[in-house]
C-alpha cells in the first residue's frame, strides 16, 4: 500500500476536519469542561458524530456502518485530537466496535444500531491497576447458573459512568500473568452488584472506578470465546493504542501549529522569537518528530487494515513514538509560549494536559517500546 | 566543646521548648504555611504563638542584624539552627517574600532608616510584599518595560501594568520596577515602593493550567508613589532589580529535586519492576539528579569562597529547573492513571499532576531557560556575538 | 501476463545466464568493489565479464536512454530489475559517483553532444569521476567557494584548492564548482568538467578517523580548461550544484540505518539481557529505526506523486544521519570490549569502530545537520529572519 | 569535605597540568601511536611519572609513596585525560594500588618499589567477557600442590602483554554470578601456562586477550583473602571506576575547550560560528553537564577517600555520569568542528576515541545507571 491518502481518504479528511473546526473545536471542550459537566462530553455532539457517519466508521457496511478500516478512524481521531474534541469515539466507535466485530450477531444487533445513532457509549473495562498490563488481569468470571459471577475491580475505565455497557475483561481459567484463560464480557450498565465512582481527570475527561461485587451475567454475554479472549483483546487493544496515537498526532500538531504561529508574532529583544536560531533548531526538530510519528502510525493502521502480521509490532512502535513525540510537542509548546503558556486562558496548557491522559491510554511509550524489544526478539 | 556546638545545644534547647508541638508535624499543604501580613489568617494559636515567638528572638530571620529585626546570627550558626528545626521537624514560622527577596536588596541597597522601617516589618511579619516586574510586553526582555511614573516633584504617578505578581492579591506592599526614564532602556528604572491599597492599584488573579492562581495582573492607574519609597539611586532600579534575580534563580534551582538525594524509585519498586524502560529512565534520571545535588554542593562551597563566576547561578537555574521538569514528568510516568487523578481525595486533590504542571513554570519564571543559556554562553563561556 | 511480469521473467533469465557466479557472492570488502575507470584493475576475470555484459546490455545504467548507454527501462522496470538481482545476490556490476551523481545532472542541464559523450562513457566505465565542491574556508557556506577560473577567450584557467573531493586520487575526471565571477555570490558560479590529469592538477588523500582515506584535498595550479567542458550556463553553476546536492542527500539518508527495519538487538539478545539499562536505549532505538522506515516509505510516496515540500529531503537527511549516528552508538556499545578492537581479525580490522567513527561524517557531508535544520525551518516551517 | 580543592590539592593540579602539557600533551600520543609501539605507551615517560611522585600516589607514606587519595589520583588523571598522556597509571598506580593496599605486606614490599620507582606495570585481568559484569567470573583456579592451578581465559586487560605481573580474578568456590567464592591472584608475566595475544584498540591502547592454562601460583600469590577477593575487587574496581570518570572528566573538558576555541574563530556564512544561537546553547548545555560531572565525580572521590557508606553508589553515579557528558562533549566537538573534525590530523577524533575506551572500561553509563537503581532500592 502507498504511504499517502487516497482522494477518498483526503475527502474524509476535509469534511472531518470542517465538522470539528466548527463544531467542536476547543471553545466547545472549554464550554463542557467548565460546566464540570459530569459525562465530560456533549451527547449533542455525539448524535452529530453519527449522523456524519462518524460513529459506524469501522462497522461493516453490511450492519449499517461505514465499513472503513483504522485509516480512516485515525482521520477523525487526528480531528479530534488538534481540536481536544471531548467524545466516546476512540472508547465506542474505535476500541469497543471493534471487539464486537469478533462477537456474534446477536450481540452485534444489541449494541451497533445504538453506536451508529450516537445514542451508546460503551466503556472499556479493563485496567485492575495504575499501569497498562493487561495480562495481569485478575478480576474473576466464575461458572454460575446458565452464565458466569463477576468479582473484582476495574480502573481507569473512561466516561465509565457515561455508558450503557462495559466490555469488562475477566479471568475464566489460568493464572495472573497468562493470557490465556480471559474471557470479554458485555456488562449492563445496570447488572446487580456493578458499582461505579466517576473521578475528574487532569485533562478533564470523566474515568471510573470500578467495582464488580458477584456480577451475573449469561452466556450470551460472552464477547468471542470463553478462555480465548486475549484474541478479542488485543484486537481492541491494537485499535484503541493505534487510534489514541492518531490522536496524539493530531494533538501533538495542533500544539506544535499554535507554537509555531506563536513564534512568527511573539516579539522579545526587538525581535520576533521565530528569528532565534536555537528556536529554529529546535522547531525544525520537532517538526521532524511529529512527521515520523505521523509515518509510522499510517505504517501500523495500513497494516492493521491487510491483517499483516507486523500489524502488532509496528502498532506498539507507533503508540510509543506518537506518544514520544506528542509530548515533545506539548513540553516545547508550553515552553516556547513562556509564560502565557502557563495560564489557564491561553489552549496550549489543554494540550498538554491531554497529551498526558492520551500518553498513558492503554499502555505509555515506555510499555510499548518494551514490547518492540521483545517482539524484536531481545 | 566550640562555641558552635555551644550554640547548637542552646539552639536545641529553645526550640524544644518553644516550637508548640502542632508546628513540629509536617505541612499539610499550602493553607498551614504562615506567610504573615496585615490580612492573615491564622490556621491555629499554634501557628500565632510559634511566629510570635520567633520574632522576638529574631529568628523569622536568624542571620538579619539585630537592629533589622533579626537575631544576628554568623552564616554557620545559620546554618546549626536550620539543622535543628529540620531535626525537631519544625516549620518555618513565616515565609515571604520580603524575606528571601525585598530584605537581602535593602540591605544591600537600602538607606538605614528604610533597613530600620521596612526590614524591620517584614521580621515582625507585619507586611506582607510582592514583587513587580514583568509585564505582558516583557518576559525575557524584561527592560523593555513600559510601565511609567511621571516625575510630580515630590512624588511618582505611576501608569502601567505588571503580570506574573505573585500573590499580588494577598499582598500588602509591592516592589516594583517603574520606568523614569524614557530615554535610556537600561538606566532609565527606578526600584520603587508602595502600598497596595494606594488608591489606583487594582489585582487581578491569574488562573494557571494547574488550576491555582498564585498570580495576578496588577494594575497601576495613576498611583501616587513619594519620592522617599525609592530604593537605591534614581533610574538605578535594574541593578537592584539583577540582584534580586541572582537570589530568585538560587531559590528556583533548588528546586530541582526533592532536596535531597533520596530516589524517587525505591517506593515505586512494584511499578518499575514490571517496566524495564521506564525503570531505565528512572535510573538514569537518579544519575542526573546525584550529579546536580553534588553540583549544588560544590557551587555552594565555590560561591562561599569567590571562586564561582558570577553568571554561574544561571547555569544552575537552568539545570535545576530541567531536572525538576523531567523528575515530574517521571513522577506522572510511574504513577499512571492515578497520577491523573483531578480532584479525587484519593490522589490528593489531584496533586500529583497540578505539582507535575506546576513544575513547567521553573524554566520560565525568574529568567527562562533560553535567556539562561544566552547569558552562560556569552558571559562565562565568551562566545562571541551580541 | 503482465508486460512488467514478462519483463521480470525475461530479466532473471538474462541475469541467470550471465550473471557469473562468483559475482552472486556478497563482495568482502571496498576491494571487491568495480568503480571502473582508466586505472581499475579488476580482482577477478568474473568482475571484468559481469561488467562488460551489464555494459552490452545497458544494466549499468537500466533506467538511462538507450542513446546514452542505458537500456531505457522505465522506474517499475528497474525496480523490477534491482528485485530480481536482489533475489539472486547479484553484485552491482559498476559503482560510480558518474553514475549516482554526474549523470542525471547531465540529464537535466547537459547538451545532446555531452549526453551522448560522457553519459556513454559513464555507461561502459571507462572514466571514473570525483566531485569538487567543498573548499577549506567553506564548507556549509558553499558559495563562499574561492577557486578561480579566469576567463582566457577558448578557455578558462583555473587556480584553487578543493577539499573532500572523494577518491580524487583514484578518478579520471572531476566535476567541479568553479567561480566564474567574483562580483556575484551565488550567479557567479560554473560547473566545469575536466580531465584529473590535465597539468596543474594534484591530489593529496586525507587520512581520516577511521583509519581510511576516501577523500583527497585536491589542488589547481593554472589548469586549463576548454569551455565546451561547461555544464549548464556560464554563472549558473550553483543551479546544477543544488539539483545534485538533493540527489546526494538522499542517498545518505538512505543510510539512517539497515536499509531495513530488521534489529540488532535480537542478535545481540545474550548482551542485552544482562543490561538492562542499555536494553532500553535499543528499544528506545528500535521504535525510532521503525518510524524513519516507515517515515523514508511515507516520503518516498509522497514524493514521486509531488506532494512533499521541495526542502523535506534536508529533513529526511537530518533525522536519517542523526540516527545513524545513534545506531553506531549502540553498535558500540553493545559489542563492548570486542568492538574496541582496532586491527585484530578477531574484529574483522575493527571494523565496528572504524564503521561507528565514519556515520560521524554522516551529519557532516552533503550539509551539516545544523544547516538542514536551517532549511527546514525557513524553506518549510517558514519562520522569520534571514 | 568542602567540594573544593585545598591549597595542596591546587598546587597538585598546578604540578601536575604543567607536567603533562610539558611532557605528554597529544603530540607525545601520536607520536607512540605512529611509531605502532607495542606498549602503547612510553617507559620513558613512566620513569618521570615516578619522578614526579604520581607512581605512588596511593601507596602509603610509610611504604615511600605521597600517601595521598582518590581526589589527588584523579587530578593527575584528569591532566592525561586532558592531554591524552598514554600511560599505566590508571590500571598500575590507581586500580592495582588499591588491590595490593589490602594484600599482605610481603606482596606490597615485592610490588611497590617497582611501582614507586616507575619500573613496574601491573595489568587487571578480570573481564571475561565483552560487557563488565565482574560477579559473573568463571576463570577457576583449584587447590593444588601448596597453592592454586588457575585455568580460564580474560580479556580486554589493558597493557597486559607490557604488565610484570597480572592481577587474577578467579573463582575458588561458588557458582558462576555469585560474589562470594573468588580469589584474586598477582600472577607473574613468566608463570608456565599463562600466554597473552596483544591487540591494538580505537584509542590506540594495546589490551591483551589472556588465557590461563593451568598455571601454578603458589599460596603467597593470593590478594586478601581465599574466597573473599570480592572486597579486594570492590575496592580496585570502584578505584578503577572513579579514576576512569576523573579521566573523561579531563578528556570531556580537553574536547570542550578545544571545541569552544573552534568556534570563536571558524568563520561560515560571514560570522564566527560561535555567534549562531543554536551553538551557542548546545555549548552552555554542554558545559553544564561537564561541570556536573566534575562534580559527582569529586563527590564520589571524596566520599571513597572517607570511607562512606555511600561511596559505591556515588562512584558509580560518577562512573555513569562521567561518561554520558564526556560522551556528549566529543559528540559534540567532532560535529562543530565539522569536516576537519573527521580528520586524522586534527586531535578532536582522538579524544572520541580516548573517551570509547575509557567508557567501557570497568562498566559502561548503561551498567552502571543500573545499579545505581538497584542500590537505590529498586
Amino acid at each position: 500500500m502507498a504511504m499517502t491518502l487516497n482522494d477518498d481518504q483526503n475527502m474524509l479528511r476535509e469534511s472531518a476536519r470542517d465538522f470539528m473546526a466548527s463544531e467542536a473545536p476547543v471553545t466547545h471542550f472549554r464550554k463542557f469542561r467548565d460546566m464540570g459537566c459530569k459525562d465530560g462530553f456533549s451527547h449533542g455532539l455525539w448524535k452529530q458524530f453519527a449522523e456524519m457517519g462518524f460513529t459506524g466508521i469501522l462497522i461493516p457496511e453490511a450492519e449499517g456502518g461505514m465499513g472503513m478500516g483504522q485509516i480512516e478512524a485515525g482521520i477523525v481521531l487526528e480531528e479530534i485530537g488538534r481540536n481536544l474534541s471531548p467524545s466516546p469515539f476512540l472508547t465506542t466507535s474505535v476500541a469497543a466496535v471493534e471487539a464486537l466485530k469478533l462477537a456474534d450477531k446477536a450481540m452485534r444487533d444489541r449494541w451497533f444500531p445504538g453506536i451508529l445513532a450516537g445514542e451508546t457509549v460503551i466503556g472499556i473495562a479493563i485496567e485492575e491497576g495504575v499501569k497498562h498490563r493487561p495480562e495481569k488481569i485478575a478480576c474473576v468470571a466464575e461458572r454460575s447458573g446458565n452464565g458466569f459471577r463477576l468479582t473484582g475491580q476495574k480502573q481507569f475505565v473512561v466516561q465509565g459512568t457515561s455508558s450503557d455497557m462495559l466490555i469488562v475483561a475477566a479471568r475464566t481459567a489460568g493464572a495472573v500473568g497468562e493470557t490465556d484463560g480471559l474471557t470479554l464480557f458485555a456488562v449492563d450498565k445496570d447488572a446487580a452488584g456493578l458499582s461505579m465512582e466517576a473521578t475528574r481527570l487532569v485533562d478533564s475527561a470523566m474515568a471510573a472506578h470500578v467495582k464488580l461485587d458477584g456480577v451475573q451475567v449469561n452466556a450470551d454475554a460472552v464477547i468471542g470465546d470463553v478462555d480465548g479472549g486475549w484474541a478479542v483483546l488485543s484486537k481492541m487493544l491494537d485499535a484503541g493504542r493505534v487510534g489514541a496515537a492518531a490522536e496524539m498526532v493530531g494533538v501533538g500538531t495542533g500544539a506544535m501549529d499554535m507554537t509555531f504561529d506563536y513564534l512568527k508574532t511573539r516579539k522579545q529583544f526587538d525581535r520576533v522569537i521565530g528569528e532565534f536560531q536555537a528556536l529554529q533548531h529546535r522547531a525544525a526538530h520537532l517538526y521532524g518528530e511529529m512527521e515520523g510519528a505521523r509515518s509510522i502510525v499510517l505504517k501500523a493502521q495500513s497494516l492493521m487494515d491487510e491483517g499483516h502480521a507486523k500489524a502488532e509490532l509496528y502498532v506498539a512502535a507507533a503508540k510509543a513514538k506518537a506518544g514520544l513525540a506528542c509530548n515533545l510537542a506539548v513540553r516545547e509548546g508550553v515552553q516556547m509560549h513562556g509564560g502565557i503558556g502557563m495560564t489557564d486562558e491561553y489552549d496550549i496548557g489543554l494540550y498538554m494536559k491531554r497529551d498526558r491522559g492520551l500518553n498513558e491510554f492503554f499502555g505509555d511509550a515506555y510499555y510499548h517500546a518494551d514490547r518492540v524489544a521483545t517482539m524484536n526478539g531481545y | 566543646m566550640s562555641d558552635l556546638e555551644t550554640f547548637r545545644a542552646e539552639a536545641r534547647a529553645w526550640l524544644e521548648e518553644n516550637c508548640p508541638a502542632e508546628m513540629r508535624t509536617p505541612a499539610k499543604g499550602d493553607e498551614d504555611v504562615c506567610w504573615g501580613g496585615r490580612n492573615f489568617v491564622f490556621q491555629s494559636e499554634a501557628q500565632k504563638l510559634w511566629l510570635e515567638r520567633c520574632v522576638a528572638k529574631g529568628y523569622t530571620v536568624p542571620d538579619w542584624p539585630k537592629a533589622y529585626g533579626g537575631a544576628g546570627l554568623s552564616p554557620q550558626e545559620t546554618k546549626v539552627l536550620r539543622q535543628e528545626m529540620a531535626k525537631l521537624g519544625c516549620r518555618s514560622p513565616l515565609n515571604s517574600f520580603g524575606i528571601w527577596m525585598l530584605g537581602p536588596a535593602l540591605l544591600k541597597f537600602g538607606t538605614e532608616e528604610q533597613k530600620v522601617h521596612y526590614m524591620g516589618q517584614i521580621a515582625r511579619g507585619e507586611i506582607r510584599w510582592c514583587q513587580g516586574y514583568s509585564e505582558p510586553g516583557s518576559g525575557s526582555d524584561l527592560v523593555s518595560m513600559q510601565t511609567f511614573g511621571e516625575d510630580k516633584g515630590d512624588h511618582w504617578v505611576v501608569n502601567g501594568q505588571k503580570i506574573w505578581t505573585s500573590y499580588a492579591d494577598k499582598a500588602d506592599w509591592i516592589f516594583c520596577l517603574v520606568r523614569t526614564d524614557k530615554t535610556n532602556k537600561y538606566q532609565g528604572i527606578s526600584f520603587l515602593l508602595f502600598d497596595m491599597e494606594t488608591p489606583g492599584v487594582t489585582t487581578k488573579p491569574i488562573k494557571l493550567i494547574s488550576g491555582n492562581s498564585p498570580f495576578c495582573e496588577t494594575f497601576f492607574d495613576n498611583v501616587v508613589v513619594p519620592k522617599h519609597q525609592i530604593v537605591g539611586e534614581l533610574n538605578r532600579g535594574w541593578d537592584v532589580a539583577k540582584y534580586l534575580l541572582g537570589h530568585e534563580r538560587e531559590m528556583i534551582s533548588g528546586m530541582g529535586g526533592d532536596g535531597g538525594v533520596t530516589s524517587i524509585g525505591a517506593a515505586m519498586k512494584a511499578v518499575l519492576t514490571e517496566e524495564p524502560v521506564l525503570r531505565a529512565q528512572m535510573a538514569l534520571f537518579d544519575v542526573e539528579n546525584l550529579t546536580f545535588r553534588a553540583h549544588g554542593e560544590r557551587f555552594m562551597d565555590e560561591w562561599k569562597t569567590g571562586k564561582a563566576h558570577p553568571a554561574y547561578s544561571n547555569l544552575m537555574k537552568y539545570v535545576g529547573t530541567e531536572l525538576n521538569k523531567k523528575r515530574n514528568e517521571l513522577v506522572m510516568s510511574i504513577g499512571g492513571t492515578q497520577a491523573l487523578e483531578w480532584e479525587s481525595e484519593r490522589s490528593n486533590g489531584g496533586s500529583k499532576a497540578r505539582n507535575w504542571l506546576r513544575t513547567k513554570a521553573n524554566s520560565i519564571e525568574g529568567g527562562t531557560s533560553e535567556v539562561m543559556l544566552n547569558v552562560v554562553s556569552k558571559r562565562i563561556l565568551e562566545m562571541p556575538g551580541a
